[in-house]
């Protein structure tokens, strides 16, 4: 582990150290720096995640099956993108990286439309006006630019500080350890400083950026960072649904009421590669992983929930059940993705296509439509 | 009512910003100052340092947070204070700007607006003296438009608010004070080259910065009994083709000007679809009267460097010749 | 001995370190991991961190600070993980990195060589495909170059390195793993294109990633009779216009083919040059066979969207009944 | 003003105020977090002080003549750049931004090499390895990197923390206030803390980037950003010429012992407009300026070293004939500056002149050539 702030020791947390309400063991508790919150569903928060887990596990497989080219895993990230997505109210905006899966199902879209990117079949995916979660973004930082001019957008529509919770409005972005170091991200957090924006920063501290651990990219914690630019930082254990959940739902609230910007850690780690055509074990050691899988986000809630009798067999028994059907959709959805249109990518270069674009689409269509006889004789 | 370029686009973006409350400007120093060219001056006054932001010094920032300000319904319109400061914006309009309406499948549309003071010809140090247009014209999805005149200015730069497309909006900064007729009739369509001057010997081909020049050699040409087409391309990409064609279909000469370097510059790219789609007609290559193929030279050396009269005259002697 | 051009990268930077200790490597993941694509697979390992250096994840921090190394002395070499990824550093490349050497009146020389592997046609993600090309052949002060082949590649990297001026060394990703022979003879030079395959009709121009399409187009109108020249430019800028010329003068025909978007490509420089260097022999217009101008496709459509054989070989049915 | 921090209220300063030595009355104290300098030549340090300011003026007053197209003033930055200056060892190197013309001064360039660039005959004017001074970078923050590199040589020339103090060098990057909002600049700190590179960035904060206060760049102190970082950042009094001799000092100590990077924030003010084409009158009141005035560099140090008995009258009027000196120099260096070689452009672009250039460089001359009659007839 290639940090010591990010070391959650079993038992007692260090006062400095990430806020954490819940155990490896499943053991809930206080944290002084952070109220436990209260009416929180335990058992939807765990069946989330056990279906994210799953939806992750499909993707995987259906990468080795060839159908799909590549495929980012969030194992080991559950809680940190479940906590998070669960503190979000319907109007609040999101901006993802490329591995929110987990945001991305609590947000409500059919699974199947994240793998149309990684089948190569679209680029895009879904409305993101529909569910108010953005594209995916690749280019790492660049959607940290993004989510602030929309939280701009919404101090200029008057949607923050009235108090009023189904109006009141922030933004949510995500980003990975790796991203701290892009000179945009950077800008971003000035620019949601200065002008004291409804935006929530949420760094999914994985501890990897592909093969470069997190001392290639800072030498002290990300939640530090913030302070530098004026606005607070909170490390969370990030696999602690309850954690996440609560400081995500502070750190909003903190955004409605228009009093500025937070940058929340969660401490957490890739248990997989990269992604599905990364090699992990050129770069970390095996222990490393081991030592985080015995940190398991959904264990200790699963734990938890059996410890205090809140759930009963037939509750993970639906889990099944749902994650099957999930597993269903999934592979059904993905070999029914339709196949892009050839004409597509013409017809969204611009609003109207210019009249040179025609022409080339027309060659274009000429071309295909003769490939036919030609690919017979050539 | 004759204005400068600069209260021509003062003007028109006034009237954009009264027109639409979705409309906002950004940039360094735009506000308060009125930017170093002025163009936005008074303006924040008038509309409110909401509208009229002064942003923190970061080109990123701007573009990016433009691109998120339209994902949520603004039309922001961002001035990159100078041509050479526009390179660190680079990454948001290339992989960002120019992409997101492709990548959403249709559904995003960012009606972007960066406005950037381009060319030289002023006397100022490096960077301020640049000509990026041919980078944004190889970038789909971006259009790439200039005005040479105020009258187009205040036109032009009001249709570019109104796209929804990003428009890269460039403003031949040494015809900033050169002052022209502005009236409020019916704008020439956007995306459309203008003939400014006809003729049949030949047609010159030009933009923004070019394009009193071309016009004067045209006059200059005339006192040697030569005709001499002008015309002023206005939008860069989309590209005016068939302007262009009907013209050198005619004339079987083609010139090509811009201050920006020769090798894969615009006019290349001129050059490259007239000699095919007028192949049978050309009497003479496409000549290109371009800067030379270095960096922008220090201001003692610009007048020799940039392409003039002189230059686009000799040129036009080479391709009678043929 | 047949290696793949991934190897040969290899075999050339780690000659290229051993022979002179300012030689470094930088950039993302290129240490431990060896790089995505493994072309600095072992180098950490054999000559240390300090000289094989996992950077932070910023490309302008990468192409920054290997200026400042040059400053120093030292010949850094960065890899750009993917083309699409290049964009952040460009502010330095264009604003910095091309016109230090001008800008102190020719003082300071910056060997830099800054490794992008390059194109599509592998079935990637958005920006994992792009061809720059064009951006920065437009630039002076920058060389580009490109290889095609490991023999190539394993020259022209330590000739890169090499070279007292900024290099782009653009590597076609989609043929990181075809194998070729490779040998430790004189090299050609560096700036110098070259005829792989002579012919009399027509002259087809290629580069990097179209190089085999472009063989293998000459090889199906062979069967056809006609018979293709192939120039594999290697280096965009400076570009080798003898070595063009001569070819086109001869066979009178010339087609241009790339990945990049048709317009403001590369092609465009090459069609503009041979249309006036070669007016009166050009028997048909230079023609263009490139990818469209969109952004580059969903991996699902790449095939179709890239150019390939099939389209070299209608366009030059086209270019042959002029 | 826009900054609390910023602040230097007469007489003590808050403990958490910029460390100042010598109050604007030119009363001389100590500062509890640094040691006051000591075997400093103050008269020297005044005399050069005087004479940057006399240079900055003849520059103003030669571009109003139209000898050169424009220039950046340094008036109000004295201090900041002599202090800065005084505290380098020959070995070190330097990289400004275009306004360090006190430090050019210091570091021994011939001050007419300094107007080439403002006068158009030039990009570059002296040779950035002879005085170990790089070009001037007019690309806000470019320069930081620039310096991050060169440290990285430093390391790898393990010219570091030998304990040789004509040895061990470091690199002194200057930035202004707006400098600290581009992405680059951030890059530059990120990468200087993770390697703990032997590097100092001096931070003129003179309150303003053209017509922005730094109220709209931040909302903290700048030395905070260091620390976001984890590195450290020390605010000093920038019209204080000791603290910043001091306080660099101990950083680029640090930096060549191999202890690593700080930033270090001169409090300071820009008196004059951004530029000689800026007219500041638009943006700021001059009651801020006139306040300012009053906490003059030079004013401080003049009153202190007249009370101490250091100098006599002889010592000022040494100055004043440097001064006349040193005027005149200018304006007969600045006249006589050499005019562009219009083949140069060509011949710096590339190490070897490429063919195409060649041959543009040819009809280039040709035309030129031909003006002289073209220019006749036409
Ligand atoms: C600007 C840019 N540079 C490089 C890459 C290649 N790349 C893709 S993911 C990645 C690592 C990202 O790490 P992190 O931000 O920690 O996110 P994680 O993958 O761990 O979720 C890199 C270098 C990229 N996508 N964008
Ligand atoms: C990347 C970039 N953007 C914009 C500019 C235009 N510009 C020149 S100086 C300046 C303000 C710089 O302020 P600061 O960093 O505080 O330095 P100061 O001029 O106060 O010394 C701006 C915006 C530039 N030179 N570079
Ligand atoms: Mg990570
Ligand atoms: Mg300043």
């Amino acid at each position: 582990m290639p940090r010591k702030q990010a070391k959650t020791t079993e038992g007692a947390q260090p006062a400095d150290g990430p806020i954490q309400f819940l155990s490896p063991e499943g053991v809930l508790g206080p944290d002084s720096r952070l109220e436990l919150p209260s009416a929180i569903d335990l058992p939807a928060l765990y069946r989330d995640m056990a279906l994210v887990r799953r939806l992750d596990s499909e993707a995987i497989a259906l990468q080795r099956q060839g159908e799909l080219g590549l495929w980012p895993s969030l194992r080991g990230q559950e809680a940190a993108q479940v906590g998070a997505a669960y503190a979000l109210a319907e109007q609040d905006m999101v901006f993802p990286t490329y591995r929110e899966h987990g945001v991305a199902w609590c947000r409500g879209l059919d699974p199947v439309s994240l793998l149309g990117l990684f089948r190569g079949s679209t680029l895009g995916g879904w409305n993101p006006y529909e569910r108010r979660f953005n594209l995916y973004t690749l280019v790492i930082g660049a959607q940290t630019l993004h989510g602030v001019g929309y939280a701009m957008g919404l101090v200029r529509d008057d949607v923050i500080g009235s108090g009023d919770d189904t109006r009141d409005t922030a933004v949510l972005v995500f980003l990975g350890d790796g991203a701290l170091s892009e000179g945009e991200t950077n800008e971003a957090f000035l620019w949601a400083a200065v002008q004291n924006l409804p935006v929530v920063f949420f760094c999914q501290n994985n501890q990897w950026a592909i093969s470069a651990p997190y001392s290639v990219q800072s030498r002290v914690p990300v939640a530090q960072r913030a302070a530098g630019f004026g606005f607070p930082g909170v490390p969370v254990d990030g696999n602690d649904v309850l954690a996440c959940l609560a400081a995500t739902r502070a750190a909003l609230a903190r955004a409605r009421s228009g009093s500025g910007p937070t940058l929340i850690e969660a401490v957490t780690y890739r248990i997989n590669a990269h992604t599905t055509a990364d090699d992990a074990t050129r770069y970390r050691p095996s222990a490393e992983t081991d030592e985080w899988m015995a940190k398991d986000p959904l264990e200790r809630l699963r734990l938890h929930l059996t410890a205090s009798g809140e759930v009963d067999e037939e509750y993970f028994a639906d889990i099944e059940r749902r994650e099957q059907e999930l597993a269903v959709h999934l592979r059904a959805g993905c070999r029914s993705l339709p196949a892009p249109d050839n004409a597509s990518p013409f017809e969204n270069t611009y609003t109207d296509m210019p009249a040179e674009l025609r022409r080339q689409l027309a060659e274009h269509a000429e071309f295909l439509a003769s490939g036919q006889e030609i690919g017979a004789t050539r | 009512m004759s204005i400068s370029m600069v209260k021509a686009l003062n003007n028109g973006l006034r009237k954009a910003l009264a027109d639409d409350p979705k409309v906002l400007l950004m940039g360094e120093d735009i506000g308060r100052l009125g930017g170093v060219f002025r163009v936005t001056d008074g303006l924040q006054k008038e509309f409110g340092s909401l509208r009229v932001i002064d942003t923190p010094l970061g080109e990123a920032g701007i573009v990016g947070s433009a691109i998120g300000l339209a994902l949520r319904g603004y039309r922001p319109v961002c001035e990159i204070q100078f041509d050479g400061f526009v390179y660190p914006a680079v990454n948001q309009i290339i992989s960002q700007l120019a992409k997101l309406r492709h990548r959403s499948g249709g559904v995003i549309t960012l009606p972007v607006v960066i406005r950037i003071p381009f060319g030289g010809g002023i006397g100022s140090i490096e960077h301020h003296s640049e000509s990026p247009e041919a980078y944004f014209a190889h970038t789909p999805g971006l259009k790439v438009v200039t005005c040479s005149n105020p009258q187009d200015a205040y036109d032009m730069i009001r249709q570019a608010v109104d796209d929804d497309d990003p428009v890269i909006f460039l403003e031949p900064k040494r015809h900033y004070w050169t002052k022209g007729e502005v009236t409020d009739g019916t704008p020439a369509p956007f995306a459309r080259a203008c003939v400014l001057r006809s003729g049949t010997d030949a047609t010159l081909i030009a933009y923004g910065p070019m394009v009193p020049a071309a016009l004067e050699a045209a006059d200059a040409a005339a006192e040697e009994g030569r005709s001499v087409e002008v015309i002023d391309l206005r939008s860069l990409s989309p590209l005016d083709l068939d302007t262009v064609r009907e013209s050198v279909h005619r004339t079987g000469r083609a010139l090509v000007t811009h201050e920006a370097s020769l090798s894969h510059g615009f006019g290349a790219e001129l050059a490259a679809r007239i000699q095919q789609e007028e192949f049978h007609f050309l009497e003479a290559p496409v000549l290109r009267i371009t800067g030379y193929d270095t960096p922008y030279p220090p201001s003692r050396l610009e007048a020799d460097w940039l392409p003039g009269v002189d230059r686009i005259l000799d040129a036009l002697d080479l391709s009678m010749s043929y």
